[in-house]
């Protein structure tokens, strides 16, 4: 409920600006007009096609992602020799752009999905990998002795106090890959021009439709709210136990 | 048998917690072991359970050197509160041992239901840890032990967070356990009183750096109750030597 | 001598499969690595450094202590009131799914084309990591050690920044660290618009110029420069959370 | 998949990257009216947002063909990259202040003549490419100094902002911006295409030599359906102005007042020298001397 | 004065903790409290705290009602080791509280000193906690609350992880700061011994749903001593009816 009251006043500032001329309206027009663009659009076949490749590549993206990193992050968290050796690697690999990659991804896959896929993966993986690893280190040493003591294998202690401990890094750390995967699915959309919402932006840019553009942004951003309450919903059950979410039940 | 042998364990970077330890218990031994706080008896533990790597000597169990947590081990920790899983309820908690034990379900959840009610907390199995009083977690962490049954059990000051009418009857658990089972059973307190009721053997730790001060073998009849046994002139004597015992290495630590 | 074997032995293995299995490529785009080397000497040189690197370096550092600063005060704030949470989560939420290219021309329209613009671009990208990962830290503090605080009086900014704030460091040092390469990320991107130079600038001239054993030599050093960061970062780190790292291997055995 | 995929009744997928801009309305046209499905072709468009996924495209054999500015294929062309023209893409008007991009200024403005860029900061959409080549070879015509011209990169579509906040003193825009600036009161100093050299062909189709060479069948016929395409065009322009609104997303005002660009069939080599030429003065080809000759058709 | 009146707290969704708890403790007076594991001590000294919020009735100190931690107010958790800051080291720790007082630098170093000597922790200052022993970890937080020279002090079971004889000097230490400073103090222990050694009153509690069962006035002389006092017959009087008492409140629940 209180989120709605946030968006609205974002509305009301974007109404707001340009009408009251402290910036020019051809630039950023107001909501109205930009509600009525995003209007024209939403009655468009094309338009609910672009959403659909665009999920398609986000949600692919974003499993693989995550699946890669949180396994890749717990072996190498739960195994000091294999963190130490490939600390440097991955810091290395890190920084480099995804969209540096465009000319490989291209040359690999062309406009098709594999493009994006492969930029999507790459930007998002690491956010995954990074949260996980803190998520490990993060295991209470008390809890991980009971556990030893009670002789629990290695897999037993990885699901029941590792992964249970590094639960609250990774919700953080999908959420940063959820947007990160949204923002490059659209992103290579854009430069690349496969199809989907970025492509549909970057036509609207080059075309010098700006209300579109803006309505086009919009949507991307509504997809990143509705990405992140479905992630808090599912927090709120998960982690009932946790001290973030219990701490705020009202006493 | 576990014997301890010039066990020395330093910390990083200089605190030495243990000097030069040696004694054994007996297979199906019940022993207490008391000492001032901070004389190392966590530490003591933690190395005997294979958790922490002694400095030098060694300890070995059933003349095996123990390098990791040997089978058939259970431990109530100190830090009773960390050890419990938050994520997990009560029930889970105790029950997840016997399930790595690969227990049937069946016999799993007559161990779980009959360990929760000997600790007095049957009710209150799908509560979280956290939504206990601190005794009562302590009580889970004992349940977790008992319904593990183990053939060796460590427990450090299991009942300091339990009333005196539910610590009577812990003890007369743990006695009772111990002979239903011949489980070796070493046990850290801070009560003396406890310390001679429940053991055959009390061991006295000088305050650090530690050794092995005293030891004295608790000659009271083996059926022991809370009443007779501690109205017993024999239970005061031990108890006042325990006590002395103590004080006496407080003393020679304080002055020099 | 063992630290440096676990450092450099990946790498080194990498690289040296990359040199083989590239050594006899015909492809325009992924030349052989002795190519891309011995552009690395060329391309790089001192004048290089100063005119492109320098300048990057100094936008990337304003950025990602701008985005560290921004993203600890409201992440506190958001943190610890589960209201302002729920009202402006959205918002951010809505912001935070917006491609940075996309929103590039946007900001341009509002902070020139200027250093302003790249450093306000890197901000916008990386304040998400330290901001998300400030609220659950934030969030997670434990309530005895919040309660110990009360109790004692210990309120209002003293409280956040002698329980809060350093109960929630490990987290945030999580996110300050993925922060971190995002901002090279960012860097790179903001500089495809509106720069004259800069690292990103330089890269993206030589994609355009089909200089393409150059561009991958640029791509290197972003990784080099990547590594050198997370090292300084490591080292303060370190030093921050020693109490942390000390906390968890407390009874690892040593 | 040099060929692109040929289907057993004999019609070749072929994929074209393009960037959506006014510039390759004719390709659009010439798919809409059969004159690639005359040729057994089933052409695609693949809208990207530049030379960084065309190229790569093209070399790989992703795309068959794509659309690039001539400088750029010259630049490549220096470096080697295995690349050929097959046919022309847009022109210069060759009309003072009648082209279809331009310098434009604000109203106000004291620069009046291209000669008053000199120290001046001058959007363009890439550095080191067709737009500061040109428009610096229209300062020297106007009889000022180009050196000091402090050339910025902006985006085409923020141009008209940057224009209005002062962000740069003038700026070197193409259609559809050139329209939007020009009725926001801005004002024409130069026609750069036209300054630079007679009937200039500012762009290309090209293919990898690849592609060239395995399949030249292939080649030939996409060069005739594209020139077919771009006579059409050039005689078309209100159907050119109709399939804009197709692939883009400009309002139908602005379309119906752009200046159309020209679409001749053949590309103006003697303008591509010229280019060349130019380029290499401004040290855009990296010292190298570009060979016309190998990249044409 | 303390007054608690008609205090209820029910925990979500559906745990009453306590039922209706009605008691004063004057200013200045040494009242313990006793009652079975999970009957709600701990919630009860929360909700004087002003740290949790009762679900009914009140509570006020001097007359205003509790609705935060009123100032001047110290407090020894049960969860020490939890209640330790980790981040630094046991000088800062004791130290903090008293910056917040704002006391001056050199009043803050000797109060931190003399607490920390107190307690027989000189010369572990910068330690950090978890380099600590239990026992250790609990005497710290004991001698943040003693130098922050509180005027209401809350102890919650503060001795149950440190050996007998720690124990009866920290006894003695709370008694003569007590004494000393004229504070309030509310004193909760498993020990009955302890209760009746320590306070002036004796509150019981019954087990849960909690109310006060009994009360004791500990009519032994103000001046007291490990030895003498322990001895007296009017103390193990006193013990003897506390501990029936308490047994009386078990059977209660557990018959009904
Ligand atoms: N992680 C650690 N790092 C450094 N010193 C430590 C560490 N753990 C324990 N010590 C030190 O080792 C000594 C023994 O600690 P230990 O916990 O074994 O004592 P204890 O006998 O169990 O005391 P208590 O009865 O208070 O629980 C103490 O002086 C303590 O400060
Ligand atoms: N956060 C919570 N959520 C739900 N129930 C709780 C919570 N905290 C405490 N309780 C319940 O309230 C009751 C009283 O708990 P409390 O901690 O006050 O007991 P206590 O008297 O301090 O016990 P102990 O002597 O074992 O410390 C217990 O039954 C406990 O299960
Ligand atoms: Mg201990
Ligand atoms: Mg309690």
């Amino acid at each position: 409920m209180r989120g709605l009251l946030g968006l609205a006043g974002l509305l009301v500032i974007v109404e707001a600006l340009p009408r009251s001329g402290l910036v020019d309206d051809g630039y950023l027009p107001p909501t109205s007009r930009i509600v009525a663009a995003l209007g024209d659009e939403v009655v468009t076949a094309e338009f609910w096609q672009a959403v659909a490749d665009t999920l398609t590549a986000w949600v692919i993206g974003l499993a693989v992602a995550v699946a890669a990193g949180v396994v890749v992050g717990v072996a190498i968290g739960a195994v000091p020799v294999l963190r130490a050796a490939t600390s440097s690697t991955i810091e290395f690999l890190r920084p480099i752009p995804s969209v540096a990659l465009i000319p490989l991804a291209v040359l690999l896959y062309g406009t098709d999905l594999g493009s994006t896929l492969l930029l999507v993966v790459y930007a998002a993986f690491w956010q995954v990998l990074v949260q996980v690893l803190y998520g490990v280190a993060d295991v209470d040493p008390i809890a991980d002795e009971t556990a030893r003591s009670f002789r629990f294998g290695a897999w037993a202690r990885i699901r029941h106090v590792l992964w249970p401990t590094a639960l609250p890094y990774v919700f953080t750390g999908v959420r940063l890959a959820a947007s990160v995967a949204l923002v490059l699915a659209v992103t290579a959309e854009l430069v690349i021009g496969a199809p989907g919402l970025g492509k549909m932006i970057a036509v609207a840019q080059t075309s010098g439709a700006v209300p579109d553009m803006y309505a086009l942004i919009a949507v991307t951003g509504l997809l990143g709210v509705a990405i992140n309450l479905a992630a808090r919903a599912f927090e709120r059950r998960t982690l009932a136990w946790h001290q973030s979410v219990r701490g705020e039940v009202p006493a | 048998m576990l014997s301890v042998s010039g066990l020395r364990k330093v910390y990083q970077p200089h605190v030495e917690a243990l000097r030069d330890l040696t004694f054994t218990v007996e297979r199906g031994e019940l022993v207490c072991l008391v000492g001032p706080s901070g004389c190392g008896k966590t530490t003591l533990l933690r190395c005997i359970a294979g958790l922490l790597e002694p400095t030098g000597g060694k300890v070995s169990l059933d003349g095996r050197e123990v390098s990791g947590p040997p089978p058939g081990l259970a431990m109530v920790f100190q830090e009773y509160g960390r050890s419990l899983f938050p994520w997990m309820t009560v029930r889970d908690n105790v029950e997840l041992p016997l399930k790595q034990k690969r227990l049937p379900r069946t016999r799993r959840s007559a161990l779980v239901e009959e360990s929760l009610t000997a600790v007095g907390l049957a009710g209150s199995e799908s509560a979280y840890p956290w939504q206990l009083s601190g005794g009562m977690q302590q009580r889970v962490a004992i349940a977790r032990a008992v319904a593990y049954e183990p053939s060796t059990l460590l427990m450090d000051e299991p009942f300091a967070a339990v009333d005196a009418q539910t610590r009577a009857d812990l003890e007369d658990l743990v006695r009772s356990l111990w002979q239903r089972l011949g489980v070796t059973v070493l046990f850290i307190t801070h009560d003396i009183d406890e310390a001679v009721y429940l053991g055959q053997r009390v061991l006295m730790l000088s305050s650090s750096p530690t050794v092995v001060q005293d030891e004295i073998t608790v000659d009271l009849p083996a059926e022991r109750d809370q009443l007779h046994t501690r109205a017993d002139p024999r239970f005061t004597e031990l108890r006042t030597h325990v006590y002395e015992q103590i004080q006496a290495a407080k003393l020679s630590t304080r002055t020099g | 001598m063992r630290k440096v074997a676990y450092v450099l032995g990946l790498p080194v293995v990498l690289f040296a499969a990359w040199y083989l299995i590239s050594a006899g490529s015909e492809s325009f785009y992924a030349p052989p690595l002795r190519d891309i080397l011995a552009s690395f000497g060329r391309t790089w040189t001192l004048d290089r450094l100063q005119a492109d690197v320098l300048p990057s370096l100094l936008r990337l550092t304003a950025g990602f202590l701008l985005a560290a600063v921004i993203g600890v005060a409201l992440g506190v704030a958001i943190g610890l009131g589960p209201r302002l949470r729920a009202t402006v989560e959205p918002v951010l939420e809505f912001f935070r799914a917006i491609p940075p290219p996309v929103l590039v021309p946007v900001i341009m329209l509002f902070a020139g084309i200027g250093n302003g613009m790249k450093i306000i671009v890197i901000v916008f990208g990386c304040v998400w990591p330290v901001l998300l990962n400030t609220v659950e830290g934030v969030r997670a503090v434990d309530s005895v050690q919040l309660d110990t605080a009360r109790a004692y009086g210990i309120n209002g900014f003293d409280r956040i920044r002698r329980v809060v704030l350093p109960s929630a460091s490990p987290q945030i040092a999580a996110g300050l660290r993925q922060a971190l390469s995002i901002a090279i990320i960012l860097m790179v991107i903001s500089e495809m618009f509106a720069a004259s130079n800069g690292l990103g600038f330089t890269i993206v001239q030589f994609q355009r110029s089909f200089a393409i054993p150059e561009m991958w030599s640029g791509i290197i050093l972003l990784g080099l420069l990547g590594f050198g960061l997370s090292l300084l970062f490591r080292l303060a780190e370190g030093r921050a959370l020693r109490w942390y790292h000390g906390l968890r291997a407390a009874s690892k055995g040593r | 998949s040099s060929g692109g995929e040929t289907e057993s009744d004999g019609i070749d997928k072929v994929k074209v990257g393009v960037i959506p801009i006014i510039d390759v309305a004719p390709i659009y046209l010439g798919q809409q009216k059969g004159f690639f499905s005359n040729r057994k072709i089933e052409v695609s468009m693949e809208a990207g947002q530049g030379g960084a996924a065309i190229v790569p495209g093209v070399v790989s054999g992703q795309f068959q063909f794509g659309f690039s500015n001539m400088t750029s294929l010259l630049i490549a062309q220096t470096k080697n990259v295995p690349i050929k023209t097959v046919a022309a893409g847009v022109a210069s008007t060759g009309e003072q202040g009648k082209d279809f991009g331009g310098v434009v200024v604000k109203a106000d403005s004291p620069i009046k003549t291209a000669a008053d860029l000199a120290g001046k900061k001058v959007a363009v959409n890439t550095l080191k490419n067709i737009g500061d080549t040109t428009v610096r070879e229209s300062v020297r015509k106007a009889g000022g100094d180009p050196k000091g011209i402090q050339f910025v990169e902006m985006p085409f579509p923020n141009m008209p902002a940057g224009l209005q906040e002062g962000q740069v003193d003038a700026a070197w825009a193409v259609e559809p911006q050139l329209t939007q600036i020009k009725a926001a009161g801005g004002r024409l100093v130069a026609s750069n295409f036209v300054d630079a050299a007679p009937g200039l062909t500012v762009a290309a189709y090209f293919t990898s030599t690849k592609l060239a060479g395995e399949n030249a069948d292939l080649v030939k016929r996409f060069t005739e359906a594209i020139n077919e395409s771009l006579a059409y065009a050039d005689s078309h322009p209100d159907e050119v102005r109709a399939i804009i609104g197709s692939y883009t997303k400009i309002d139908e005002k602005t379309r119906a007042d752009v200046t159309l660009p020209k679409w001749p069939t053949e590309i103006n080599q003697a303008s591509v020298e010229t280019l060349a030429k130019l380029g290499t003065g401004d040290g855009i080809f990296d010292g190298a001397t570009p060979d016309v000759a190998k990249l044409m058709p």
